[in-house]
């Protein structure tokens, strides 16, 4: 479509002769920590070095507390990779198919919680609300559209009180502000804030996402046209990813070291995510699933407009042929139908 | 006497400096009298009335207005400030009812002084626009009127037609004398322009340079409407311009 | 007759003035709307933005959205509730640190300073840690932008008040205390209806960085919203709806002042 | 003497202010101190405010770090940027706004005024998508920022300044073209320096907000970021560290004004 | 005659209105003449230098000047104006220089006619000065040498002894006629203050009110330096007060 973005030096001028590549993650969301420790680890370059001797890469971390500032950054051709939570990355694709100037693939994914853990709704200390039930005619916050919403949605739903609560939109941060100083009576979230309200003692867990039993997933999205134009370079960074997740299944207590220096939160909360979330870029079809009732969500409450086609965002083919450059089997068709199988993570 | 100056010295303090402005002063202004000062700028003509008023308080020295040591303003002191000072937010009426306002005045008596005035001063017209509509001449007349309202004793006048054109202030000048006549009334104004005094006063207080003395008193016994062009105007024109004006003046002993 | 002339004058030129003014805004959106289909990327991404018919559109449709309108009846009342807190606040506080010579006033006016170069979004945290409602920090957020230019003009205009109104005013009877009333009230008005249509146009800036706390409604919000949904109509809606009602309330104080202050 | 003794008394009512000022600022750690400890609640919650003496500690720990600094040193280049942009497009605009009577410039003007009451954070979306770096677009928050003050103060300036300036120098020789360099630029400059400290201080605003939502490094980054951990000892140091240098840039561009400008 | 102005009407488009100014206008001025013009505000004393100067042109009718049609300012008309119009940015030496600076003159000859208007208007020691930092005199001062220093054949002076102490105003006078003595130049001296035009001129113009007719022209033949009080002196000013103060003033005429 038209003239493209895909200028991968444009991110930063300063690197002269270096190609310039800028990955976006979110300190933020805990699912999305994989990008953590590739960044420390250097495992980018790593790749890259591999992919190409010769050249000089410069790769730029870029930190955004929310997946619309990477999204808007993406259509702008400043960002060619991000770290997306699920419903960011969906909304990612929208704008690929919107802008005429941008274009949207999906890579793999990153952390995925299994049946919505890593999610929960926090209420202040020492608040009246022990169930779900009290949240009766209570004001409940939770950044709007995200899976948090719908982790929330469905719980209400299950108890029958949707239309019993009022929900406002607050970002995480904000959220976790007003729980703190005991100004909203609940605040859906996701990780790492439900794990630091409970460390700062400021707050406790009422209900974990793991009740709606819906998982809860963070993608990689990458500018589609610049990832065909540099697939050598897509690839090195799926190796890359691929290593990080390996690191984090087989030294949880490393990984939450280095989430813990890259990212500033405690290290019994980094440890807890790199025990809870399974680091695993694999997209099994029951994840393909979740996105699709994912977009149903969204949809339902008009935040997509135009009509995703999760096999036209959707492209694997990078993943398979990273996976098969570094020799090692990918699953077969049929695993992919099945579960989650445990121990094995690209 | 109505208004005593007995060896009166004034000094500011600016600069981390004591400046002397006024030194030993002496004079008194009889009722009824006319009395113009004159002098340089920085002579301390301003600070002089100013002091009459109540406004600054002398470094030393007594100023005694009937007798009594003066304390502070009060409304038998009127005063007309060089820039008019009437305020911007007033119409003419309030302005010039904005003593009697303050001293809680019945309406009737305000009513009745409004008038007056308004008819002495020829400003029917004008009672209901703000200073900024109005001219110059009539900016004067109304800072008048607002002093006049309170039946002060003395007026004192700072430089009140300095910033009028001279065509215009040779008519305010005669107003200003039927005002004095119609009005039981002591004026003091200070002046730049020696003429201006002469054709109102009947004594003149020249000022030395700062800090300022005085240099001589001059009274004026001519006859009421003067005459600018007379044989005897002219001579006590050429009386205080030989006084301030030296003969042999040199410009390159003036920077 | 020669009123009237004067005034068919200047409807004349008025009209003239709204001619280039509204000629001005459609070359603008031409030159937007072609910078688009041309898709042109250089020297700026102008091909990124969304058409100015598009925007146009759905700007349409919101003008008879409910909603719209609620969003901007909730951001004015904020907007509303921090300019007259900054009244009630600055200028009895202006009046007073312009005028008292007194080492408390200077202190306290070194304590506000420290705080006024500070932007209002860093703001945020303390807002949200010192209020108990949400609603309070937020108006606490467009109170702060309305206060310092309302405070800092009516300290200025009390120390600029020419000395001889107040030596006039007690020569005419009138003491301290009714002088404030009298002469310095006044005599600041001008002045502290420029702080003000500074101030609310301060506090109009602040209501995103506001109802980013907010959650639910006002214009800030929407725009924020918007934002996050990456809906960029919606977002340059937003944005000029807020310049737009930023403009107005200014427009607004200039006329309030204009029908208060007669005398000028 | 008279000059030293001068001096003397200046450099002793100088620092009457200073003790005044430290005293001020002491008295209102102390004011904190005691609300914290007392854990008031009422008015404000300040109970739940970080204890200064915490602050403190923390911030003198922050001053030996080269991270405070690399943060300090990347928002100054930006803002940096943003005003030297603002200066080479607002001056020549505001002069050419200022002084051209044409239909093109009073056209400018208008589309120029539409722009000019949107908040700073409503342009992030516009400015993410056209620019093609991050940091350009941060930039362009800080250059708007600068931009308007700077503009609409030398356009101001050069409509005021006084046509016998202009007609004497005609009488002296001095064509149009030079009239520019010769009268226009030197008569509006002490205006222009107020519209640079207001642009200034626009632009410290502009990129705390710019990095609160964009950035990889910055004062207002970590400003953002303590915020993100809830560190409110961090958030409260950050809050003053961005009003201290916006406070220090007005401070410099005032003493440039004064160096430039030798001749007030 | 160095200049001529030939029915010379001025109007001013205000307000949506032609507002007349000055009409008809014709006089001559000769070389070396010292010409001052009087006349009530507002009557177009200023608009008479302005277009004189070139920096307005005239509604109908001609200005010539050395017998050409006046198209622009030129260096040999020089301008003084009332508010001095000292660039503020500029030290005196600047300021001085800034006519000879436009023309490109070579140092050496800056240098020369610099030390010539230092001396003749006693600036030395303000030479490295800036405008603020001197008193409304020596400003005076720098604007004339700023004027003189391209050596032009005529001086357009506006008013430029208004903003002063008429005590000082009597020196810059007396300085005036030196500077007049010593350059081969003629003077245009637009003035409110008649003493002052009597004082100074070969010729004195006097206006109408509004639209500014010329009223008379008077001819001053008494030797200079004059002495303002001395007979024929005296003479002279009654002679003008009389063309503009009718003796049947009445102070209500007046608003
Ligand atoms: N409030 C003040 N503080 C310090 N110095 C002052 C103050 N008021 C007046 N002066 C100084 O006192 C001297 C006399 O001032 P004053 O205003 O009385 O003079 P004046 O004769 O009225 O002059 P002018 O004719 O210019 O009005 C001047 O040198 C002036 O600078
Ligand atoms: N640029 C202008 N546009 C419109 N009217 C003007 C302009 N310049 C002067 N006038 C008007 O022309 C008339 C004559 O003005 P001018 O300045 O020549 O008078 P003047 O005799 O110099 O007065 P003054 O003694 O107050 O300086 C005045 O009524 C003035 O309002
Ligand atoms: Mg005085
Ligand atoms: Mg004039």
């Amino acid at each position: 479509s038209g003239q493209v973005n895909t200028k991968a030096d444009s991110a930063d001028a300063s690197s002269n002769g270096k190609e310039t590549i800028t990955i976006g993650y979110q300190t933020p969301t805990a699912q999305t920590w994989g990008a953590l420790i590739v960044k420390n680890q250097r495992l980018f370059e790593k790749y890259l070095k591999e992919q190409h001797p010769d050249k000089d890469f410069n790769i730029v971390w870029f930190d955004a507390n929310a997946g619309s500032i990477l999204n808007n950054n993406m259509v702008g051709g400043k960002i060619q990779i991000s770290f997306l939570g699920d419903m960011p990355s969906l909304l990612n694709a929208e704008a690929g198919l919107k802008q005429s100037n941008y274009n949207s693939v999906f890579l793999a994914f990153d952390g995925k919680g299994y049946e919505g853990i890593n999610q929960s709704i926090v209420v202040p200390k020492g608040s009246k609300i022990t169930s779900i039930e009290d949240l009766k005619g209570e004001t409940v916050s939770t950044p709007i559209g995200s899976s948090s919403h719908r982790m929330l949605l469905d719980a209400l739903e299950q108890h029958n009180l949707v239309n019993e609560v009022e929900i406002v939109d607050q970002s995480v941060t904000v959220g976790m502000q007003s729980v703190e100083q005991n100004k909203i009576s609940a605040h859906s979230t996701w990780e790492p804030y439900p794990s630091l309200i409970e460390s700062n003692n400021v707050g406790d867990i009422l209900l974990s996402g793991e009740e709606t039993k819906i998982d809860y997933l963070a993608a990689v999205v990458a500018n589609a046209d610049w990832a065909k134009e540099n697939r050598s370079y897509v690839i090195a960074f799926l190796q890359a990813l691929n290593e990080a997740h390996q690191l984090a299944l087989n030294d949880p207590k490393k990984a939450a070291q280095i989430f813990q220096k890259e990212s500033k939160f405690p290290y019994e909360i980094t440890l807890k995510m790199a025990e809870n979330i399974r680091f695993d870029s694999t997209v099994y079809q029951k994840d393909i699933d979740t996105l699709n009732s994912s977009i149903d969500f969204l949809t339902s409450i008009g935040r997509l407009n135009e009509a995703i086609k999760l096999k036209n965002f959707i492209d694997d083919s990078y993943l398979r042929e990273a996976i098969k450059q570094q020799e090692t089997p990918y699953l077969t068709d049929e695993e992919l139908q099945g579960e989650w199988i445990k121990e094995r993570v690209y | 006497m109505l208004v005593t100056l007995e060896n009166v010295t004034k000094a500011y303090h600016a600069g981390g400096q004591n400046v002397e402005v006024l030194s030993n002063l002496s004079m008194s202004i009889q009722e009824k009298e006319f009395v113009c000062i004159v002098g340089p700028s920085g002579s301390g003509k301003s600070t002089i009335l100013k002091m009459i008023a109540g406004i600054e308080e002398t470094t030393s020295g007594n100023i005694r207005f009937e007798g009594q040591k003066i304390a502070g303003p009060s409304l038998e002191k009127g005063f007309v400030f060089q820039d008019y000072a009437l305020f911007p937010w007033l119409t003419v009426r309030k302005n010039i009812l904005f003593g009697l306002e303050m001293a809680n005045a019945n309406s009737v008596l305000k009513k009745k002084r409004l008038e007056e005035y308004l008819d002495l001063l020829d400003l029917e017209k004008a009672v209901d626009l703000y200073p900024s509509q109005l001219s110059g001449g009539m900016k004067q007349r109304v800072a008048i009127a607002r002093a006049l309202c309170l039946k002060p004793k003395l007026l004192l006048m700072d430089e009140p037609f300095a910033a009028l054109d001279p065509f215009l202030r040779q008519k305010l000048q005669l107003e200003l004398l039927r005002i004095w006549n119609a009005e039981n009334i002591t004026f003091v104004l200070v002046t730049h322009d020696i003429e201006e005094a002469i054709y109102l006063a009947d004594r003149i207080i020249v000022l030395t340079p700062s800090p300022g003395k005085i240099n001589e008193i001059i009274s004026v016994s001519l006859p009421r409407p003067r005459l600018r062009t007379s044989q005897e105007f002219i001579q006590v024109r050429n009386k205080i311009l030989d006084l301030i004006t030296p003969l042999n003046l040199l410009v390159s002993s003036y920077i | 007759m020669v009123a009237l002339t004067k005034r068919i004058t200047a409807l004349k030129q008025n009209a003239g003035h709204y001619l280039v003014r509204s000629l001005a805004v459609i070359v603008l959106l031409l030159v937007w709307h072609f910078l688009v289909i041309k898709n042109t990327n250089w020297p700026l991404q102008f091909g990124n933005l969304p058409q100015p018919i598009d925007v146009l559109t759905v700007w349409y449709q919101k003008l008879f959205e409910a909603a719209y309108y609620r969003d901007i009846a909730a951001s004015t009342l904020r907007v509303l509730a921090g300019v007259v807190l900054g009244i009630v606040s600055g200028v009895p506080l202006g009046l007073w640190i312009g005028l008292s010579r007194t080492k408390i006033s200077e202190a306290l006016f070194t304590n506000l300073e420290l705080f006024r170069p500070i932007p209002l979004i860093a703001y945020l945290p303390i807002a949200m840690i010192l209020f108990s409602t949400i609603e309070s920090s937020i108006i606490f957020i467009t109170f702060i932008g309305a206060f310092f230019p309302i405070f800092i003009n009516t300290m200025d205009a009390v120390k600029r008040v020419p000395s001889s109104f107040v030596d006039v005013s007690k020569c005419l009877g009138c003491g301290p205390i009714r002088s404030i009333w009298r002469i310095y009230l006044p005599a600041v008005l001008p002045q502290m209806f420029t702080g003000l249509s500074v101030g609310i146009g301060a506090s109009w800036m602040g209501v995103i960085t506001a109802e980013m706390m907010s959650g639910q409604k006002g214009i800030g919000y929407a725009t924020w919203y918007a934002y996050n949904l990456m809906d960029y109509n919606l977002s340059i809606i937003g944005m000029f709806t807020i310049g737009i009602l930023g403009f107005t309330s200014v427009v607004l104080i200039r006329s309030i002042e204009r029908y208060i202050i007669k005398w000028k």
